[in-house]
């Protein structure tokens, strides 16, 4: 019986944050001020990169018999840590205006942020279903936990159920997809389940199990039909929360996405469809609801579904001469990078404004330019770059990356699927933009005063995705050859 | 290519003060406009600059060239470029973005906040000259695309009447032509495995099979077609001419709607050959329906403003008639018709502003007769521009008409017979026009003239307008000013095609 | 014993698990239905682990996996359900429709 | 910059300038009006000293179309000689004007206009170039649309200058599209090449001279084009003389006349334009017989006139056209500007209010009857010189040796002969109308001023010589012939012949025994019969043109407004509703929400099971 070696470098990422986690909840046992959970959270993320960068091409985990490793680290692997851990620390910016104001508490606040998170930099790197399986559902559970944190406010607790309830029952359906995945081909591990994959035909069995897989991944990611929980959960939850669901448990989301297509390579002509219709439906009816929507949260969390559908087209786009390879995986993560800036950023002058004014629906933003024209200018920026529309330059060359891939492989009505969603997600991000600059009208909003303490961190939040937006802007390889960096 | 920082500036140039103005403090109202004439006046510099030193022998290869690697996993380069074809469409850009400027300085339409409009409009100015000036598809995209957020908002902030519903028909539309054009540039990008439009024109485009060039050239046109417009993709011409401000239309169809036809030029007959061949007698046809639907439809509007707009759907059909002959005549009468189109709907355009701006409406029901004797200067300006606008031999806006015609007796493709009857078509088109342009005079100019109420044209008006004036006599007498300069570029692009025909 | 009956008690108890799911109103027997499916799935893991008797024995670890975390999902709901009750005095999911699409 | 160039240029510099400083003083305004066609009148003379015009041809050496400004001229007898015509008539118009429009507050436009008139029919007249023929051609026409709406306070002002321009736009679409087939055709835009060339090609030359006739037809008010010329007399009387008498309207007729040789390729056209001039020349004398209208009989009668000069044409006679063309140009100016002097002096222009004005205003009285003498073709006037060259072109066609058939050149010359007689009725009439019997109206009337007497004398004059100089072979007939780019063989002699004189004055004979007995007042009639008002033919038009346009117009406009609009504004609208619709799956209840996923899995199963099995 080998005793496994276990290579700690390569799970660095994992245990730095993990540890960061419980540092975080010691220090506002011990200081009794959230402020200092944030930082401790903070300083865990700077840690955590280099880590992260660091592990690159290692492989731990690895057992005896047919040395499969269950944890490889690889570039593609390394962007996604990357791109989850920069997010935590926007969001955690972001959330330190709450924690600063006892809205939320501070040090389970971070401690549960952290936990998932330990998860959500797990995930890139699996390379079985088992460890897959577990870190999902290490990513989901503390954020159920984090949405019903919120307190004095009924429908956080609901709102958390709502996520809940969706979660184990989808990942029940992906345990059961695993179980006949592994009744048909024997193995758990990607490699083998790629050989498997490579050497024979998808069997019933094996095609029923690789769709219901995708379920937690669907789940995961909010894409139509699995999508119910989204809108409500980001209304219950406090922003920082609901920015942290759209963007970091996404990005986990798209990691097993692309985990799981890559395995079943072989098998693309089967589940291609599956993913083509997914992100059709997904693209299509996340923007058409986004039209009616008057609060500020469910439009974004509805824009952020129609996004998810966009970044699943490189995956859902693979036939004929295009298959699932480096140049497909590297659209996504590009699309991925994008949209995290782009939306963290909304969601971050989103919770200024909220703090400050109150604010809810996104057409009292009158006359925001008139009170605040940083936030308005940042904010329009962002809304751009969302709808494609230059000058929000990257949203629209991402877009251009994305559509390559079913132009590229003749997924004709995918790539006309998308130009019509496109235009129908322009009207509302323009419609709230235009909101901004108009007149304010007579009755002004009372700005109530402004919170003094934290209330900077949320700006430093929205100037860093600002920052990175117009870099990305400028220098788009930045973001579209992330995956080439490392 | 000395002095190839020349393209380069004219972007940064604008883009910069447009920065500059964003970030400036409410004190900037006061300057923003003066800051305005003088960034479009180094503008207009720079564009001297650039016709001095382009060299008219060698107008069929690209001048002033400026190369640098930007995205490659796009295979995007930001690689700027003049020739011929696209030269006398950028000095017609920086010309009237002179104009406007000029004519904002005293004149920033309601509700003011002079800064934010001076910036859309250098916004709006880099988007344009950068689409002339692009060599790269992707980029020619993306600048394409520059030009919708500023318009989108000169229309909805500054605009009248329902505005808002007219700016969203405006950017959806045109975003909708925009994606759909950018699938066929993705289709030649992933077919010839080039984006760099020199290249794909030199030959690499040939080798695309039939029926991808066909998907390829019909998506490309689908998008042009919305911007040109071409009919039955028009509808949001009318409304968005009718709600902009002054400025904003002139710009509108002064050069917006030629980046429609440029595309055609540049991008879709050289790189798509054989489908050009083979679309070309169709263009024609809508091109034609164009000219009439156009011609009709604007005899029976009841607005001012609507008259120009649909007039404009007449002659871009004349300018697409042009291009789909494929020959060199047609296609020199297509580039010569979007300069001249560019100069007398912008001075139209003007003068109706001056128009809505002292009698507060432009709709035939409220507006007041006789402007003859109550604005004399103002009354023989829109005498002279609707004269030029349908096609007064002598003055600019014929050469374009009747080279068209010329062009169409004997187009390259071999479809003579029909293009013969398209010809007579379009002849019939040019009485339609000066049919709905003399009821303009006949309604607004003349008629019981009341005794002199109106102001008529100030000082800043004549220094905006004059070099609108002059241009549209000068080309008039002395159409070979533009023919000199897009001849040699246009036999290239005819030679491209020539391989492709029967 | 041919690998199908087991299969057929994991097919079963997974059916009865998600009618619980989506038809009780009490949100406990919701959880509990949920237990039911995970139960459903160990059932058929360890079946496949039987059949394929492979060195890993990869079927039977992922069944401990799955209980725990079966157990983890359990904790957090009913912590979940408390706040529930204790903001609404009732944890029946049907009634939790606070937050929703304004449909006009 | 050649001699005929400068001809063009300087009164069109003399109507910019004009227009600049018009505005300052009247009398500055007046010189420069007069210095412009003057100066173009001067150039003229020049010309015509160097008689023997040896290259007539002067082009830029430059073809194809892509060109700097056409700026190739012609010079030869045809074009001199027409030259000279026109700025005479138009300097003396100009100098008229100064007296006629002393009360005209726009007088300064209406002069640069007048100015402009003349530089476009100059450039038609001396084009060397189709592209400056087609520039001059519909610059002559903004000119006219401009001029007939001088005044336009005045409703028919208005109405009669947009029919004038559509009416002439209509045929210049002919006009413009056979340009466009012969530069074409020929590939060439110089006159006299691209003449040659399509003379040698029947089908293009009928196809081409065809199309042209269209453009002569709308340009000299033919029938069916015919209908704007009437009412354009709703213009100030100067320009109903210089433009709608002597020179536009014969532009039509001098653009044949250039392009002749192609005409004489295409038989079939000439025959149709006979048959089209003698509808035209008798329906218009008889029409103008029954006018209310002082300045409609005259109209009337300039329609019939130019019939006389495309049924040269039609008859093979280039030289009896152009003939005609210069001597009706004098009297008809003549006639025009005495009744200019009539209104300016009476104050309107029906003949109801105008009458024994004999003794009132001897010199326009005298002016005036030497002007219809002439009209009628009586000896020695330049009328019935012209008028008898054209009736000898017809016999020499009827007896056969032209290359038009026999039967047309039988029915100009029993069609003129008529006609002749209706004109010496309608003549008489007007005469007496205007200056026998007693003196309708009121108020005191004196002498026109002597700047607008002065011109109708200098008129007078070769109205009276002009005829002479047709006798012998070597003055004009040789002048217009004098290196014409294309000779048409010898020049003959225009002398009448005995037997056309015998016709005609039989013709006339009975003419003035009609005319004296409809001089009656009461025969004037108010116009408003269906004779008065030209046939029908504007109810024609307005029922087969105008309405249906305005239909047209209609559906266009309703199918832009609703069809297109809706479906664009409806798709807006469909997809909102779509979203609600989608919305409405959200109610809140998270048991809904698993369900609908758990079908969709259940759905994406079975379907991926089936497209995998197949």
């Amino acid at each position: 019986m080998t005793i496994q070696s276990i290579d700690l470098m390569a799970l660095a990422p994992t245990l730095v944050v993990a540890l960061g986690a419980l540092v975080a909840l010691i220090a506002e046992l011990v200081t009794r001020r959230g402020q200092v959970a944030v930082g401790v959270g903070l300083v865990t993320v700077a840690v955590a990169v280099p880590f992260a960068v660091a592990a690159s091409g290692e492989q731990t985990l690895c057992s005896g018999v047919d040395s499969a490793c269950s944890y490889v680290v690889t570039p593609l692997s390394v962007a996604l840590q990357v791109i989850v851990l920069v997010s935590t620390a926007v969001v955690l910016l972001m959330a330190s205006a709450d924690i600063a104001d006892r809205r939320v508490p501070g040090g389970e606040f971070v401690f549960l942020m952290l936990c998932s998170v330990s998860g959500a930099v797990l995930i890139p790197a699996t390379n079985d279903l088992v460890t897959l399986i577990v870190a999902l559902e290490v990513v989901s559970l503390p954020t159920f936990a984090l949405v019903a944190l919120r307190q004095g406010e009924s429908r956080a607790a609901e709102a958390a159920l709502k996520a809940f309830i969706f979660s184990i029952a989808s990942v029940a359906v992906s345990l059961y997809g695993i179980a006949l995945l592994y009744g048909t081909t024997g193995a758990v591990s990607f490699d083998q389940l790629a050989a498997a994959a490579q050497a024979s035909d998808p069997t019933p069995l094996a095609t029923a199990g690789l769709v219901m897989l995708l379920a937690v991944v669907a789940f995961k990611i909010a894409a139509i039909p699995f999508h119910g929980w989204a809108p409500d959960t980001y209304q219950g939850a406090t922003v920082p929360v609901a920015a942290y669901l759209s963007v970091v448990s996404k990005a986990a989301g798209f990691s097993a996405l692309l985990l799981i297509t890559g395995t079943f390579a072989a098998w693309s002509e089967m589940w291609a469809p599956v993913v083509a219709v997914l992100a059709g439906v997904t693209m299509l009816g996340g923007n058409l609801v986004a039209l009616r929507q008057r609060l500020a949260v469910r439009l974004l969390a509805w824009s952020s579904i129609a996004q998810a559908g966009y970044i699943v087209v490189p995956l859902a786009a693979v036939a004929g001469s295009v298959a699932w390879g480096p140049d497909v995986a590297n659209a996504v993560v590009g699309y991925l990078v994008a949209y995290a800036a782009m939306n963290l950023g909304a969601f971050a002058v989103v919770a200024v404004v909220a703090r400050r004014t109150g604010i809810v629906e996104w057409g009292d933003y009158r006359g925001l330019a008139r009170r605040s024209p940083g936030l308005a200018v940042a904010l329009a920026f962002f809304l751009a770059s969302l709808a494609g529309l230059p000058p929000g330059l990257i949203g629209l060359l991402v877009k251009v990356r994305v559509l390559v891939v079913p132009v590229e492989s003749g997924v004709w009505w995918l790539a006309a699927v998308m130009a019509v969603a496109t235009v129908i997600g322009l009207a509302y991000y323009l419609a709230w933009a235009a909101q901004l600059f108009r007149q304010p009208d007579v009755d002004e909003r009372p700005v109530t005063a402004e919170q003094a303490t934290g209330s900077w961190t949320a700006v430093v939040s929205v100037a860093a995705c600002l920052a990175l937006t117009v870099a990305f802007s400028v220098a788009p390889s930045l973001a579209l050859g992330l995956v080439d960096r490392f | 290519m000395t002095s190839n920082w020349l393209l380069p500036a004219l972007l940064v140039v604008p883009l910069m003060a447009a920065g500059i103005l964003l970030v400036a403090g409410r004190r900037a109202e006061r300057w923003a406009t003066w800051f305005g004439v003088g960034v479009q006046s180094v503008g207009l510099l720079l564009t001297l600059g650039a016709l001095a030193e382009f060299k008219r022998g060698s107008a069929g290869s690209m001048q002033l060239v400026v190369e640098a690697e930007w995205i490659p996993e796009l295979l995007v380069d930001f690689r700027l470029g003049v020739d011929g074809i696209s030269l006398p469409l950028v000095a017609l850009t920086s010309l009237l973005g002179w104009c406007a400027a000029v004519y904002t300085v005293r004149r920033v339409p309601e509700p003011g906040r002079a800064r934010a409009f001076v910036g859309l409009l250098l916004l709006l100015q880099v988007g344009m000259l950068g689409t002339f000036m692009a060599l790269d598809l992707i980029l020619f995209f993306l600048f394409f695309e520059v030009v919708l957020a500023p318009m989108w908002f000169l229309i909805a902030f500054w605009g009248s009447g329902e505005r808002r519903r007219a700016a969203n028909t405006f950017i959806l539309y045109t975003v909708l032509g925009s994606v759909v054009m950018l699938v066929g540039f993705l289709l030649v990008i992933v077919k010839t495995g080039s984006a760099d439009m020199v290249e794909l024109a030199g030959g690499l485009g040939e080798q695309m099979s039939g029926g991808a060039q066909l998907a390829a050239a019909l998506l490309i046109l689908g998008g042009l077609a919305v911007k040109t417009p071409m009919w039955p993709f028009h509808t949001w011409l009318p409304d968005a001419h009718t709600s902009a401000p002054t400025v904003g239309s002139v710009l509108l169809a002064g050069v917006l709607l030629k980046m429609g036809t440029y595309g055609m030029v540049r991008i879709v007959v050289p790189t798509l050959p054989d489908a050009m061949v083979r679309i070309a007698p169709y263009l024609a046809a809508f091109a034609v329906i164009g000219i009439l639907y156009g011609a009709m439809a604007s005899y029976g509007q009841q607005d001012l403003k609507r008259v120009i707009a649909f007039s404009s759907v007449g002659h871009m059909g004349f300018v697409l008639l042009g291009i789909s002959t494929l020959s060199v005549v047609g296609i020199n009468a297509a580039l010569f018709g979007n300069i001249a189109h560019g100069v007398i709907t912008g001075l139209l355009f003007f003068v109706v502003g001056g128009i809505k701006e002292r009698t507060g409406t432009t709709a035939f029901a409220s507006l007041p007769r006789g402007l003859y004797a109550s604005a004399p200067r103002l009354g023989f300006l829109l005498g002279f521009a609707a004269v030029a606008s349908l096609g007064l031999p002598g003055l600019a806006g014929f050469w374009g008409e009747f080279l068209a015609l010329v062009g169409a007796y004997h187009p390259a493709v071999p479809e003579h017979l029909y293009y013969r009857a398209m010809l007579v078509l379009a002849a019939v088109g040019m009485v339609l026009a000066a049919a709905y342009f003399l009821r303009v005079l006949r309604r607004v100019g003349q008629g019981p003239g009341s005794e002199k109420t109106m102001d008529d044209v100030a000082a800043d008006e004549w220094l905006s307008w004059t070099p609108l004036i002059a241009l549209t006599v000068v080309l008039g007498l002395v159409p070979v000013l533009v023919f000199e300069v897009t001849d040699p570029a246009v036999r290239m692009v005819v030679e491209s095609v020539a391989g492709a025909l029967p | 014993m041919h690998l199908s009956l087991p299969l057929l008690l994991s097919v079963s108890l997974f059916g009865i698990g998600v009618y619980g799911l989506l038809v009780r109103r009490n949100a406990i027997l919701v959880l509990m239905s949920v237990e039911l499916m995970l139960n459903g799935v160990n059932v058929s893991l360890v079946a496949f682990d039987v059949f394929w008797a492979e060195a890993l024995r990869a079927g039977q670890s992922l069944a401990i996996f799955v209980i725990t975390i079966a157990a983890a999902e359990i904790g957090l709901g009913l912590a979940i359900l408390l706040l529930l009750y204790r903001m609404r005095g009732s944890i029946a999911i049907d009634e939790a429709t606070d937050l929703r699409e304004d449909a006009a | 910059m050649t001699a005929p160039l400068v001809m063009v240029l300087i009164p069109a510099v003399a109507a910019f300038v004009g227009l600049l400083v018009g505005g300052m003083s009247r009398a500055a305004a007046g010189a420069i009006a007069v210095a412009g066609p003057l100066g173009a009148l001067v150039v003229a003379g020049l010309l015509a000293t160097e008689q023997p015009w040896t290259d007539p041809i002067v082009d830029t050496g430059f073809h194809g179309v892509l060109q700097p400004f056409p700026a190739a001229t012609v010079v030869d007898g045809l074009a001199v000689s027409v030259a000279l015509m026109v700025s005479f008539v138009a300097t003396l118009v100009q100098i008229y004007s100064i007296g006629y429009m002393k009360a005209e507050p726009r007088y300064s436009s209406y002069a640069a206009f007048v100015s402009l008139f003349t530089a476009a029919m100059l450039a038609v007249v001396v084009a060397g170039d189709l592209l400056l023929l087609v520039v001059g051609w519909e610059v002559m026409g903004l000119c006219s649309y401009l001029l007939i709406g001088q005044n336009w306070e005045r409703q028919e002002a208005r109405r009669a200058a947009v029919k004038a321009f559509l009416v002439t736009k209509v045929g210049d679409i002919g006009f413009i599209v056979g340009i466009v087939v012969l530069i074409g055709a020929t590939g060439t835009t110089l006159v006299p090449n691209a003449v040659q060339a399509a003379s040698s090609d029947p089908t293009v030359a009928t196809v081409a001279s065809g199309l042209i006739l269209l453009g002569v037809l709308g340009k000299s008010a033919q029938f069916p084009l015919h209908a704007w010329l009437p009412d354009a007399m709703a213009g100030p009387s100067p320009v109903s003389a210089l433009i709608h008498a002597a020179t536009m309207v014969a532009a039509g007729v001098y653009v044949v006349a250039r392009f002749y040789p192609m005409f004489l390729a295409a038989p079939g056209v000439l025959t149709a334009m006979a048959v089209i001039a003698c509808i035209t020349m008798l329906g218009a004398a008889v029409i103008s017989l029954v006018q209310s209208d002082l300045k409609r009989v005259l109209a009337w009668s300039t329609v019939s006139q130019l019939a006389y000069m495309v049924a040269a044409l039609a008859v093979g006679s280039r030289d009896a056209a152009v003939f005609h063309l210069l001597s009706h140009a004098f009297f008809k100016a003549l006639l025009f500007l005495a009744a200019g002097a009539i209104i300016h002096a009476v104050g309107s222009s029906a003949l109801r209010d105008i009458g024994g004005l004999r003794r009132s205003m001897p010199v326009t009285f005298m002016t005036m009857t030497i002007g219809l003498l002439a009209l009628v073709g009586v000896f020695p006037l330049a009328g019935f010189f012209s008028k008898e060259s054209v009736l000898v072109a017809a016999e020499h066609a009827a007896a056969g040796d032209e290359v038009v058939a026999p039967w047309v050149g039988w029915l100009v010359l029993v069609v003129a002969v008529v006609t002749i007689a209706v004109t010496a009725a309608y003549a008489v009439r007007l005469w007496m109308l205007t200056w026998a019997g007693p003196r309708r109206g009121n108020g005191p009337i004196h002498e026109a001023p002597p700047v607008m007497y002065l011109p109708l004398v200098l008129l007078a004059v070769p109205t009276l010589l002009f005829g002479f100089t047709a006798l012998d072979v070597s003055a004009l007939p040789t002048w217009i012939q004098a290196n014409a780019t294309e000779p048409l063989g010898t020049p003959a002699a225009l002398t009448p012949a005995l037997v056309t004189i015998a016709l005609s004055v039989v013709a006339l004979l009975i003419g003035v025994g009609i005319g004296w007995r409809s001089r009656l007042p009461s025969a004037i009639g108010d116009g408003t019969s269906i004779l008065a008002r030209g046939l029908g033919v504007d109810a024609a038009y307005d029922w087969l043109v105008v309405r249906p346009f305005l239909v047209l117009v209609g559906w266009t406009t309703e199918f832009d407004q609703h069809v297109i609009q809706r479906t664009v504004s409806g798709v807006g609208s469909g997809t909102a509703a779509t979203g609600g619709r989608l919305q409405r799956t959200q109610r809140g209840d998270v048991q809904r929400y698993v369900s609908t996923a758990l079908t969709a899995l259940i759905v994406a199963v079975v379907i991926t099971l089936v497209t995998v099995a197949t």
